[in-house]
Formats: structure tokens, C-alpha cells, sequence
């Protein structure tokens, strides 16, 4: 670990090894490594950036948010889409691997926060584990609405059960709570709950309505936004979010960003599909 | 390291630690990296494109993976010579490393305004002028695939500073020698190659090019053996130190440039792949010398036979 | 299949079962590979290069490993036209497979008498003229960097043959479009794209290149993103049909070409890493298309968009 | 598999599984792999064209000799060397791999040998290993002599004293048997033995210097040679070797040839040191 103690969270490079790495929903494993450095300086909604294999015909680390963090071990909940992440989910206890982290800003929670309101959609629920249990531990009510597209494939269900008042669901098929988007659930929660804040993460278009609904009520939001990253560390610029203040760059600048800033729809995200 | 390797490497008048640089615009200023490498343990950082004026870059996305290797259409994004000065090299003069500012034009007149801005500031110690890039549709590689075009851009620069002047050459040419033997006849003091491979991937189930702009630079392993070809042509074509490029992961990559005829090297795309491959590179490299008995790094160049 | 797709393409007046075909000079003259592929279920069975007379090719080594691909410095070795007429032809007349015999010459008039030779047989459905080799002196290459040379090859097989007239195109130039309009404004029928990139390795033991020539092509899947921004390149230059190869793996790499603007695919180098990846590239294409509801594999053709 | 089984042997992409693999000697391993189709048609000499690892980035096969074939699986003696054989090592059992074979020509066994000489250098023990057991089943003595640079990296005594009347040794440091080249040893062999046919591998200096003393000696003798293969089956002429009858390819008019016919020297083989 190339990771310097003298001065406050500093960006290490760490030899990580896999403790545990399971399957927990359709299409969707949970990672569990022991990884002291970042485990100690990890704040909720930082990432970190993974090489998964060396000696591969791909070559780039995958940014993964940390999910959760205890002791010495982190976990990153995945969701299998190409290479790098099929690899992962077959790496077995025992490899290792090495990250660089923290990465990039995380959630900030306001001063005199009384209420939460958490949305999520898939694998949006990444990012938002810790802030959940943080929330929760500085007595923070927390209100989490959940979306995905099958009852199978929803993922941190008794974490966000836990650590929530309410926890509401919707699903595409209705297999589990209500049926349609999260973004239902999301405007209905904001106008039961008035939460002082909002913090989401999910497929852009579902950031994007949430972003609004909470504009329109003028709470506060922070939304979490992926791009292609390279370097993961401010040098490459190829993870440019156009904002208010310019492109900025989602490893540095981001991925949490002030749902105000964003100029929607002028980058495509990486998850769509045409 | 048991054996006393003598690392140092001179380019033109700049006389380098070693002869491990950073590639252009895989490095930040340096500082964005600061975290995981002791710059001070560098032959140089060479800084990303630097224009008169602000550019904005392209559209995302940007990159896309391919097998061992990366297109990138990052397009030169930068936020112009005069916040570079202010921001990126104020920082950059603090630190103990040579430092080359990577320079960039639309036009002639361009290129030649940045280099004498850049030479009234201090800590600059040379110029890489970047006709290759290949992200940009005016500037850029447009400049550096033709002989009289590359000329032209040295000439203007060659007339405004003292500094050294790297011309940093384009692979998408049929011939690079003759473009290396243009730039160097207007008073070049070193070239560096490569810059990126034009190339492209398409998004299969979108039927979309993945980079927005369609196509991009290709960089890392994949170039390699391109890179190492061209470095052979342009050695035996000019008489000017080379500093070589393309897809360089360890110290052994280092050492296959500089057999095949560079002085020094840059590291480009190793940097994403690992944040302390530069001080890799550079270990592993006098490791390469010490284990072969070899007393000064600089032997190595052009030692190469078939 | 559920879905039935048509994979029918054509090149010219030549009508293909399905667009994937061979590479020249990674299949032999398909015999080679009869223990593992079906060549009835090819589009094509395209030879090694053959001259007019006995070429002994380069000295050993003749291939390096690079990351994710090769090089080869093969030097188009080849027994002559009357003994591949004698040999290989009589045994590719026996089989369900149209056959494209790739020509070469060390001087125009060669490349005309192999051409009007081949089309004085029986079995030969097509020829590609190899204007693009990398790893000889004289012949190969140089034809296929300057327009005109490329002009005065095509002219030269055009006046002699009815067959189907496929130019294969060098990547080894700055503009790669503009040497296909010379060819195709000469009549050729086609174009194939790309050849092997020139590139090299050295070994670090020895100090020596690894291959004995020094320098070699660069194939396999290294180089796929130049060769699909080239096929893209010349889609929007030329009317007439593409054949799209290099670093092709699997069907989604030749639907990827496809897009481009490719109506046909070669495998190359992928031979070598499974010797059935021919029909396994034919199979993935037609499941490609099965699987999105597209009937006619044609519809693939220049469909990307930036 | 797609080996058909309507003619006497045909080459075949065979699925094969790593059943075994241990280090035996000083960087080298023993790799047992279960393929029944291998096994069955494999003659001694020939090799087999292995795919190590799918998705890394090196991407070509690499040729092993089939040191002994038993049942339905066959033996595989490597040396480490480079990123190929060392992922081979790392390979654990129940691996799965690919390879093609049986490839090349093998060994000739003339009618009437009543007595054979061996002739090894380093891991030439390779392709010898089932030529001796088959020699010694037929009832044809067999003589071996067997070189190496250390004791350490000798590799296959056991089977050689086993299928040997006479096994003798040589090791540059004397570690283990006369101090110096193994070629003393085979032209002592050739002069007390008389043997009617000299068979060898090893390094191509070496071959060439038994080779000559066989020669001399009016001895027919055969050697096994090694080149840099991409296809492995006579498509790609990466592979040629000098001979008086021009080029020939390793692959499938090798690896073994006739010794007379061999152009010594016009060739660099692949372990050439400079
Ligand atoms: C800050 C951040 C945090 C993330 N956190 C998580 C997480 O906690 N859990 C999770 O499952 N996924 C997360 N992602 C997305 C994850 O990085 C991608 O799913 C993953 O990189 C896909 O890799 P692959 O090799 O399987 O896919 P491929 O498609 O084979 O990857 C090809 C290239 O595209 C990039 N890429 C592909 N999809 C994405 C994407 N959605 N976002 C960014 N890059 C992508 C890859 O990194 C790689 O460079 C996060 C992304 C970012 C930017
Ligand atoms: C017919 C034949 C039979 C062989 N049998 C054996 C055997 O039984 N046991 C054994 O240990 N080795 C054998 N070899 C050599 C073996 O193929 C190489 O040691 C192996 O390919 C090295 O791979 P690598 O990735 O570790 O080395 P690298 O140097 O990383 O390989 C790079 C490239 O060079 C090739 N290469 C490197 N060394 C050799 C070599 N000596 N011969 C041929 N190609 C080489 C590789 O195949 C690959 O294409 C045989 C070679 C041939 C041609
Ligand atoms: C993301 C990225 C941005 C780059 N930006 C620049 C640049 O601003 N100026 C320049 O001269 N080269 C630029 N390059 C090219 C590199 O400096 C280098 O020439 C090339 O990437 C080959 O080296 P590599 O394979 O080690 O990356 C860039 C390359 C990458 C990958
Ligand atoms: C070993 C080898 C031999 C080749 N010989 C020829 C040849 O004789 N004629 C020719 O036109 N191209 C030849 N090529 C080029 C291929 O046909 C093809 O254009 C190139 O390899 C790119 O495709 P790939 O990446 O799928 O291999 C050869 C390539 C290889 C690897
Ligand atoms: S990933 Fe390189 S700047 Fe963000
Ligand atoms: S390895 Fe291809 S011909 Fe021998």
C-alpha cells in the first residue's frame, strides 16, 4: 500500500484481498474485501477504482461505490455487465486484486439535517448503503424509495429496512410493492415526508425526474452520476459532466453533485441503450 | 538496487534524472497525481495540451476500452495558457522536476502566441508542440501529416523561444521519417512519437459509434509494436534525440524504445492502468541495466540489431 | 436459429452464402483447416498470395506475440501460380466453396500475368489483388501507398480478367480513401481492408528484433479499432462493396465491421488462436441478427451512426 | 470435440480439463490433462497446440510435446518461461483448456531397430518420454543419455532408467552424472552401444552435434526441432525450417525430420540467447 498517513484521507493505491464475493440478486454480486486503508478513510458515496485482473486483453480499472465499510473490509455490491464484471463475479475468496481510493467527493450531509428522503433505482443502491446507516446512526429519519426492474433483481433490501423509517418499493412487473417507477414513489414520499434533502442515484433519467420533483419543492438534492472513467484521479478528463460551472470531472468533482448544477441531457450516460 | 546505473539522459540542452517522462494528457499537471508518485523520482512531466484560449473538448463519452488498449477523444480540453500558468504551473514550479508544457494551436499563429507566453514564465524548461493530435478537427494532427505543415508550425515556434523544442509527431502518416526530418531541418531539438492511432469502436447494440465524435486515438499495448517501428524509422532517419511512445507498461517496454533508438520515454495510458507506473517504469528500467552490467541507460539507445 | 436470417451477400456479380470469409495467408489454401471447418459453410475460401513464380519468403523468425495480436514477417512465401493451380486449386475445385485466389507481384506486369493465369482456370471465383503486404522489398506494399501505383496495378488486372476484381488496401498510409477511389475509378469491384500494420518487438534479451527482417505486419485484435475507423473512412468514400477485417474474434466484432460499412468480413488471425473461429464468427453474426429481429444480414451494412 | 472419427487420425480442437499439475523440477511443471480423443490417436513426437488462457492478452497457442499419453489422458513436461507456461503453471486442477492435436509427424520407429539411442538436453526429455516406453515395449534396447545445467532441473530419470538398459548422465556443474555436455555421453553411447537409429531434442546446437556424430558414424538419426507457431497446422508458414528440400514447416513436416535433411544453421530457433 503506497498510501501516505500525514495529513487527512489521501488517495492510496492498496493490494486488496476478496473475502467473500456471493451472488444477491439476479445479475448482482456483493464483494467483500479486505482493504484497511480505504476502509478506514472511506466516506459514504466515494468510490473506489478496481483492477480486476491483470494479464487481461482489458486493461482499465471499473469504478465501483463503496457500499459499506467495517473494520478493515469494504464491500462493493456489482451488478454482471461486461468483461470486467463477469470477471469479478468470478474471482474467488482468497484473489487478489488492487484499488485506488477514496475517490471523488461523496454525500454531504447539511447541518441540522432532520429528514432524508433516499432514492434509488438498481444498482443506485450502491452508493447510497453507508449514507443509509450514517444517516440513520446520527438519528437522522431516513425514508428510502426503492425502484428495480423485478422483485429478484432488488438488492440491500434488509439494509435500507433497517436503517429507514419507511422503505418503499415499486417494481416494473410489481412483483414487489408497488407497480411502475420508483420515481412514483419517490414525488409521493417528498410530499409525505418533506424531507430536507434528497439524495438519489440510478439511471440518469430517473436522477433526472427525481432532481425536478425536488426542485419544484425546493429541497435540496444531490445526485450521483457515472461516467467512462480512465485515470478515476482528475488527469484524463474523460469523465466530463457539463454543469453550470462548465464540464466537470465526475472522479474528482463527482460523482456526487448538487442536482442545481447539472445540465441535463448534454452528456450520454453510460448505461443507455439508444 | 545493487549496481550504480547511471540514469541520466540529456535532450537537447535539458539534461533529464532519467529518462522516464510522462505522455501528455495522461498526467494532469502532475498534480493530480501527486498522491501516489513522488514526482522529484521523474525525468520530466510533460504537461497536458495547453492552447491561447480556452478549448472546451468534446462531447461525452470520450473513451472506450479495446482489447490492450483505449480510444480517447478527450479533445484537448484545457483551460487556456493564461489559467495554466496561474494554476497549473505555479504549482508545478514548486516541485522538483523538469518541466515540458505540451502546446497546442488552431492556427500557426497559435502555437507560436503559446510558446512566447509560455517562455517569459519561469519553470518551463522545454516545449513539446503537439501537432498530432488526432481528437480535433483544425489544430492538431492536420499539422503534423504533412511535411510543410509541420515545418511551418517548428519554424514559428523555433522563432519565438529559446526553450528546447520537442515536436511531438503524428502516426497517421504513410511516411513518418520525411515529417521527423521537416521539423528537425527547421531547428527541432528532439522529437517524440507516438502520439495516438486514429481508430474507432461502435457500440453493438446501439449501432452508435461509442465515441461521440466517432472516432478517436488508440493508445497502450495494442500500438506497441506500431510505436516502436516508427521510433526505429525516424533513429535512422534524423540526428536529434527521441523520446519514445506507445503503450509502455514496464521498464522492459522502456528498454525495447530505447534499443530500438529513443533517448528518453513517456508514459501514457500505464498511468490509468496503474497511478505509480511512472516510478515502475523508471525502476524497473535501471533494475533492466543493472542486471545486464550496464553502466549509463543511455547506452541502450539504438542498440538495437536485427 | 429460430429466426431465419439471410445471410446472403454479394460482392460484385459474386453471390455469397454468408459474408464471412478467410484472410489471406492464415488459411492456407483451406485444405489446412478441412479437419476443423466445413468449408461449405463459409462465404468464401480467400488463398495465400500467389506470384507468378516460386517466392522463398523471409528467414526465421517470421512471427512475434504482441499484446492482443501478432506480427508476421511471412514474406509471401508461395510455391508460384502453376503449382497452386496444380495443387491447391484442383483440391479447392472439389469443394462447395467460392474461392478468391489473393495475387501478388514484384512488378505490374507480374500481378497481370498471375491474374490472367488464374483466369484461364476453372474454380477461381474472384481475385484480390494484394497491393498491401508489408514484409517484402519490392512488390507488396509499395503499390498500395500512392495512388497512382495502385491505379496502375487495378488497370493492369482489370484488362486481363472478367473475374471479380478485389483490391486489399494498406493501412499503412495517411489517407487510406483516396487510394481506394484510385482503385475502384481503375474498376476494381471491391476493396478489402485492412493488411497488417507495420510494426516491430525487440528482444530484450538479445537486442535484437525478433523477427529476422527487423519490422512486420501487426494483425489480430490489437488492431481492430484502426481497421474499423478505416472501413468507415473509405464506406463513405466508395460505392463499391467492403470486405472488413482485422482482430476480427467473434460476431459481434464482424456485425461491428458491418456497421462500419462493411457488406463482407475476413478472419484472420483468429484461425490461429481456434482453428473453427470461421464458422463460429458466422454462427455469432447470424445469431446477432436473429436476436434483434433483423432479417437479411445486408441490413447491418453502414447502419452505425456517430 | 470436433473430431470426427471416420478416418485414422484426424487433428481435433479438443475441450480438455487439468486433472493434475505439480512442479518436477527446478522451473519446470508436469501437466496431466483428461482428453480421451488426444489420448487415443496420439503417437510418440507429436505434439498438441494448447490455448492456456481465453481473454488474457496474449492470444496465441502454445505447443507442448505429449510426454506420455496413459488412458484417456496425456502428459504435458513444460518449462517456465514466459507469460504463457507461467499461467500454465498457475493453473489449477480442473481447469479447463482447449488444444489441438495430435499435430506433427513423430517419431519414425524403421523396421528391425534392435537397439535405440536417446540423446536429451533439458526439457528434450519432453517428446522422448513416450518414444522410450514405446522402444522398450517392442523389446528394442534402448540407450539414453540425458543432459541438463543442474541436477535440480533434470527432469524424467524415473521413466528413462525405467524404459533404459543404459541411462546416462551429464550436468554442466557435475551436480549429477559426468561434469559437462550431454554430447559426451551420446558420442561414448553411439561407440559402445552401435545403436541402429539415434533420436534426439534438445537444444538445436546440441541436435546438430549429435546429429554430426550419428553421422559419422553412419547412424540414421532423427531430431525434433523446435520453431515460433501460430497456427500449428501448415496454414501460416511461421514454423519453416531449412532443409535439401527447401522450406518446410515444423508443424506438419515436423517437428521431427530426418537429421540429413536438416540445412543447420540457416534458421534461428526459438532458443537462441544471442
Ligand atoms: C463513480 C462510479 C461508481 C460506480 N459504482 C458502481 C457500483 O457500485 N456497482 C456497479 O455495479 N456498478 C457501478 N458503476 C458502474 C461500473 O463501473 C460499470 O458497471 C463497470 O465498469 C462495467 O464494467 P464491465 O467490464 O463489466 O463492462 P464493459 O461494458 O465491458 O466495460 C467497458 C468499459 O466501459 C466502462 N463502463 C461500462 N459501463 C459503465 C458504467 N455504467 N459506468 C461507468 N463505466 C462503465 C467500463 O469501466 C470499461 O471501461 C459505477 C460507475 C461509476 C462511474
Ligand atoms: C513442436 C514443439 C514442441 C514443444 N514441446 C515442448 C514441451 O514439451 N515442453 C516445453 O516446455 N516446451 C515445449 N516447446 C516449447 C514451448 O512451446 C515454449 O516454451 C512455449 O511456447 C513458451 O511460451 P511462453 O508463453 O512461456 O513464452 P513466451 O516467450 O512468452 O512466448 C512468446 C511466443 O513465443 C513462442 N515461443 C517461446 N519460446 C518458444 C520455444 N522454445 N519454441 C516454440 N515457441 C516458443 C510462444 O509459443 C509464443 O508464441 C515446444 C515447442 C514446439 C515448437
Ligand atoms: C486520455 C489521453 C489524452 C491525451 N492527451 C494528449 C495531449 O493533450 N497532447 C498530446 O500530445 N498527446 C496526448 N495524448 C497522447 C499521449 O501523450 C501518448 O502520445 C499516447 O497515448 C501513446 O502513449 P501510451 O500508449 O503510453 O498512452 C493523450 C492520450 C490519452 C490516452
Ligand atoms: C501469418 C499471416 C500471413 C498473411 N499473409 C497474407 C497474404 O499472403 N496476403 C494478404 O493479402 N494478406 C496476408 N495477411 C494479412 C491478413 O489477410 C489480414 O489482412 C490481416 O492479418 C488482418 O486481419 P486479422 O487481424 O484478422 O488477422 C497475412 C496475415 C498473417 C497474420
Ligand atoms: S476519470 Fe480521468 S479525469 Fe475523471
Ligand atoms: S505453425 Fe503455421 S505453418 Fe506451422
Amino acid at each position: 500500500m503506497s498510501c501516505a498517513q500525514d495529513m487527512t484521507p489521501r488517495r492510496c493505491l492498496e493490494r486488496v484481498s476478496l473475502m467473500a464475493n456471493e451472488r444477491v440478486a439476479e445479475g448482482v454480486g456483493l464483494a467483500v474485501f479486505a482493504a484497511p486503508g480505504v476502509a478506514r478513510d472511506i466516506r459514504s458515496g466515494q468510490f473506489v477504482h478496481l483492477r480486476i485482473a491483470e494479464g487481461a486483453s482489458f486493461i482499465l480499472r471499473r469504478p465501483f461505490s463503496v457500499h459499506r465499510a467495517a473494520g478493515d473490509r469494504i464491500e462493493v455490491l456489482y451488478q454482471v455487465l461486461g468483461v470486467g464484471t463477469r470477471a469479478l463475479s468470478l474471482a474467488e475468496r482468497g484473489a487478489e486484486m488492487d484499488l485506488i481510493g477514496p475517490l471523488g467527493t461523496g454525500w454531504s450531509i447539511p447541518e441540522g439535517v432532520a429528514h432524508a428522503l433516499l432514492v434509488c433505482g438498481g444498482l443506485g443502491a450502491a452508493p447510497l448503503g453507508m449514507l443509509a446507516e450514517e444517516l440513520a446512526g446520527r438519528g437522522v429519519a431516513v425514508s428510502v424509495a426503492q425502484g428495480a426492474p423485478t422483485a429478484e433483481r432488488l438488492v440491500a433490501r434488509e439494509l435500507f429496512s433497517a436503517a429507514a423509517r419507511r422503505h418503499e418499493i415499486a417494481t416494473d412487473d410489481g412483483s414487489a410493492g408497488q407497480r411502475g417507477f420508483v420515481t412514483l414513489r419517490s414525488e409521493a414520499l417528498m410530499d409525505a415526508d418533506a424531507p430536507d434533502v434528497v439524495y438519489t442515484c440510478g439511471p440518469e433519467p430517473m436522477q433526472r425526474i427525481v432532481a425536478a420533483q425536488a426542485a419544484r419543492r425546493g429541497i435540496a438534492c444531490q445526485v450521483s452520476l457515472e461516467r467512462l472513467m480512465a485515470c478515476g484521479v482528475g488527469a484524463c478528463l474523460s469523465c466530463v459532466v457539463s454543469t453550470v460551472h462548465g464540464q466537470r470531472r465526475a472522479c474528482v468533482d463527482g460523482p456526487v453533485f448538487d442536482a442545481a448544477e447539472i445540465l441535463w441531457d448534454r452528456d450520454e450516460s453510460p448505461e443507455h441503450e439508444g | 538496487m545493487s549496481h550504480d546505473v547511471d540514469m541520466r539522459v540529456r535532450i537537447g540542452s535539458l539534461e533529464l534524472r532519467n529518462p522516464v517522462m510522462t505522455a501528455s494528457g495522461t498526467f494532469g499537471s502532475g498534480r493530480e497525481y501527486a498522491d501516489f508518485v513522488d514526482l522529484a523520482l521523474l525525468g520530466a512531466v510533460v504537461t497536458k495540451g495547453v492552447g491561447l484560449e480556452p478549448w472546451p473538448g468534446n462531447p461525452a463519452p470520450r473513451i472506450a476500452e479495446t482489447d490492450s488498449g483505449m480510444l480517447n477523444s478527450i479533445g484537448l480540453q484545457n483551460p487556456g495558457v493564461e489559467a495554466f500558468c496561474a494554476a497549473d504551473l505555479a504549482w508545478l514550479r514548486t516541485q522538483d522536476v523538469p518541466v515540458v508544457v505540451n502546446v497546442i494551436g488552431h492556427t500557426v499563429a497559435e502555437y507560436a502566441a503559446v510558446a512566447a507566453r509560455l517562455s517569459r514564465e519561469d519553470g518551463v524548461d522545454a516545449l513539446e508542440v503537439n501537432i498530432s493530435c488526432p481528437n480535433v478537427d483544425e489544430g492538431g494532427m492536420a499539422f503534423g501529416t504533412s511535411c510543410a505543415a509541420a515545418a511551418e508550425v517548428t519554424r514559428a515556434v523555433r522563432e519565438v523561444t529559446t526553450l528546447p523544442v520537442i515536436v511531438k509527431l503524428s502516426p497517421n502518416v504513410g511516411e513518418i521519417a520525411p515529417i521527423a526530418r521537416a521539423v528537425t531541418d527547421e531547428g527541432a531539438d528532439a522529437v517524440s512519437l507516438i502520439n495516438t492511432l486514429l481508430g474507432m469502436a461502435i457500440d453493438t447494440r446501439t449501432f452508435r459509434t461509442v465515441l461521440a465524435r466517432g472516432v478517436g486515438g488508440l493508445s497502450g499495448p495494442a500500438i506497441k509494436p506500431v510505436a516502436l517501428r516508427m521510433v526505429w524509422e525516424v533513429a535512422s532517419a534524423v540526428a536529434v534525440p527521441i523520446i519514445g511512445m506507445g503503450g509502455i507498461m514496464t521498464g522492459e517496454d522502456a528498454a525495447e524504445f530505447m534499443l530500438a533508438g529513443a533517448s528518453a520515454v513517456a508514459v501514457g495510458t500505464a498511468n490509468f492502468v496503474d497511478p505509480t507506473a511512472t516510478t515502475k517504469v523508471a525502476d524497473g528500467l535501471r533494475r533492466f541495466c543493472a542486471e545486464r552490467g550496464i553502466a549509463a541507460v543511455r547506452e541502450l539507445t539504438g542498440a538495437a540489431r536485427t
